[in-house]
């Protein structure tokens, strides 16, 4: 017969090591001889006591008891946490890249060097997340909004200046970034085209 | 002291190898019948011809050092003799093993060389002994490795659920990420590059259209007759650029009779590949 | 400035919402100020120890920190999930136990060793399972691969390094596998029997 602490100590290993939320019907399986739901559900309220205080919970769900961290220790935890954090798509980085290394660009630049129309969801993306803003217009046809980097882009990617993004040397000089975007793409047929992605709205999403 | 062919009853159930300490020697007739099935799930359970010769030695109770190759040999060869007449399926090295055995054996009624100096004389059993030790050290090491307590079967990690409840969490971006993005864009535009290769593509293409027209009918051109050299020398390139072009996309078909012969050029299929204009 | 008990309530939090294992870095990066090493480590021994008596204990692996359950509970948590763990067979363990103490070896050498054939099938259960990779080829003809064990082998084992593997030596002990049997003073039975190494509960279970 398992003591009292005993239980508890079975209850909070199951709890701890369960991915998801457990039932009092699912605990008492856990013990050979029979422990009444309303001992479980004591046990299991003086456990939860116990952890007060610290950086994970027990909580009473709607399908169950499970142990869970404190969204206090949400900011701290997301600096480690390895799982795969959430992945902006080709055609934000690609955009965001653009916008970086040749602002101040219109969308058009953007569409030329890409060689695919640029989703107004890129643009909401990357203007939501305060990374890029309209700095100007340029005085053409339409006075399309000219793009740049923000302050808070400089911030979070943790450089001081835009002279600290990475060096392209390497590959620029085999392509002439200086002309005319028109001289780079100019993508008529539709074998290039169909390489890049059509999806922009749906990849701005998946971010 | 002598290795018997031993058949427990309840050796199916178990692995030979289990029921070998402190077991009696237990000896049976050796015309025993064994039911063919039983005798099957015995063999199985041998891992090869060393976990074989292991258990008869260890069922034998004899020192692995000090091998009798009389007997060891005999009941090995029983052994082999038996799945062979069940027709098991015998792996080619339990007769590797049965003729190793023979070889030890008979190397052992020899009279033993007198040694010279203090050259040792080498047992003809060292590399088996020294194989079967060094196997059964494996067996064990496996049976160790599998009493550690492994994750996911003895033991599960701890994944508390995260709760996110203050802020939706946001791709990280690094600079260098951004650095590949673009590299990923100037190569992109580099094989854009590489098919279109100038500004004259488009009016390749567009002679391409051009020639397909003039051959539409179906009918046999001379090479010379689809070249206006009036033209000037940038459009006769581009028009041979063009014909290469088509031909390399079967939309053509050049021929040409012999050397020197005449060139004639006629439109490939019926099908109109290539949109005009 | 969080105290040494705050830093302890963040690591705990972090190491009981995290599957993998993470390593003294990765807890750094948990702070915004400076954490050293050394106090990260100190840190995490209390924290061990304070859970002495759980049912879940904080590991130290080959990868880094992990909370995971403690191997007594299993029997209690199985009832509740009852997923079967993967069993391997002799050929699978004993191909392991030949990597993981004679690493590197090809397949030939994990032949020689065990007296048969190794079927493609043993091999591709330990790649599958991660537990074995190729390290390099061999310089000889064929250029055979040579296995090794894998880091996640280490920490499904519950090992820091190879060096915590149980020892394979004290079964043939004080024998010199280099001289000539027939010098060596001949062994009792009794005496080579009890170094033999089956245990015959395990042996029953592996069949």
């Amino acid at each position: 017969m398992l003591s009292p602490t005993e239980v508890k100590t079975v209850l909070e290993a199951a709890l701890l090591a369960s991915g998801v939320p457990l039932t009092i019907a699912d605990l008492r399986r856990l013990f050979d001889e029979e422990v009444g739901g309303d001992t479980i559900r004591r046990l299991l309220d003086e456990l939860r006591e116990s952890w007060a205080g610290r950086g994970v919970e027990l909580v009473n769900l709607a399908s169950g008891w499970r142990f869970q961290t404190r969204p206090e220790f949400q900011r701290y935890l997301e600096r480690v946490n390895p799982e795969k954090p959430p992945k902006y798509s080709r055609a934000v980085m690609e955009t965001l890249a653009i916008i970086a290394y040749k602002q101040p660009v219109t969308r058009g630049d953007i569409e030329d060097i890409r060689g695919v129309t640029v989703a107004p969801t890129v643009i909401k993306a990357l203007e939501a997340r305060g990374w890029i803003d309209v700095v100007a217009h340029r005085e053409a046809p339409g006075r399309p909004a000219l793009y740049g980097t923000t302050r808070a882009f400089l911030d979070d990617l943790g450089l001081r200046s835009l002279e600290e993004l990475p060096p392209l040397d390497d590959l620029a000089g085999s392509l002439d970034l200086g002309a005319p975007p028109a001289d780079v793409a100019p993508v008529s047929n539709g074998a290039s085209a169909a390489d890049a992605p059509q999806t922009d709205e749906q990849q701005a999403e998946a971010a | 002291m002598s290795l018997a062919l031993v058949h427990d009853a309840d050796a199916p159930q178990t692995p030979p190898t289990a029921k070998v300490r402190g077991e009696p020697l237990a000896e049976l007739p050796q015309d025993l019948y064994i039911p063919p099935d039983a005798l099957e799930v015995f063999l199985e359970a041998f891992e090869g011809p060393l976990d074989l010769l292991l258990y008869l030695i260890r069922k034998a109770n004899v020192d692995v050092l000090d091998i009798p190759m009389a007997d060891l040999t005999r009941q090995y060869l029983e052994y082999v003799e038996v799945m062979r007449r069940k027709n098991l399926e015998l792996a080619a090295e339990y007769l590797v093993m049965a003729a190793m055995l023979m070889e030890i054996k008979s190397r052992m009624l020899l009279p033993r060389p007198k040694p010279l100096g203090d050259e040792e004389v080498e047992d003809p059993r060292a590399e088996l002994v020294r194989r079967l030790l060094e196997y059964e050290r494996i067996k064990a090491g496996a049976l160790r490795l599998d009493e550690l307590p492994q994750h996911g079967r003895d033991v599960f990690s701890v994944e508390v659920w995260v709760e996110q409840a203050i802020a939706k969490r946001l791709p990280q971006v690094c600079a260098e990420d951004l650095a590949a993005a673009w590299r990923g864009l100037l190569n992109q535009a580099r094989v854009r590059q590489h098919h279109r290769v100038t500004r004259e593509e488009l009016s390749v293409r567009e002679h391409m259209s051009v020639m397909l027209r003039t051959l539409q009918d179906g009918a046999f051109r001379e090479f010379q007759e689809l070249f206006d050299p009036a033209k000037g020398v940038p459009v006769l390139v581009v028009t041979f650029l063009a014909l290469l072009e088509l031909a390399r996309e079967s939309l053509i078909e050049v021929t040409q009779s012999e050397p020197f012969a005449p060139i004639y050029v006629k439109r490939a299929g019926e099908a109109d590949h290539i949109e005009a204009g």
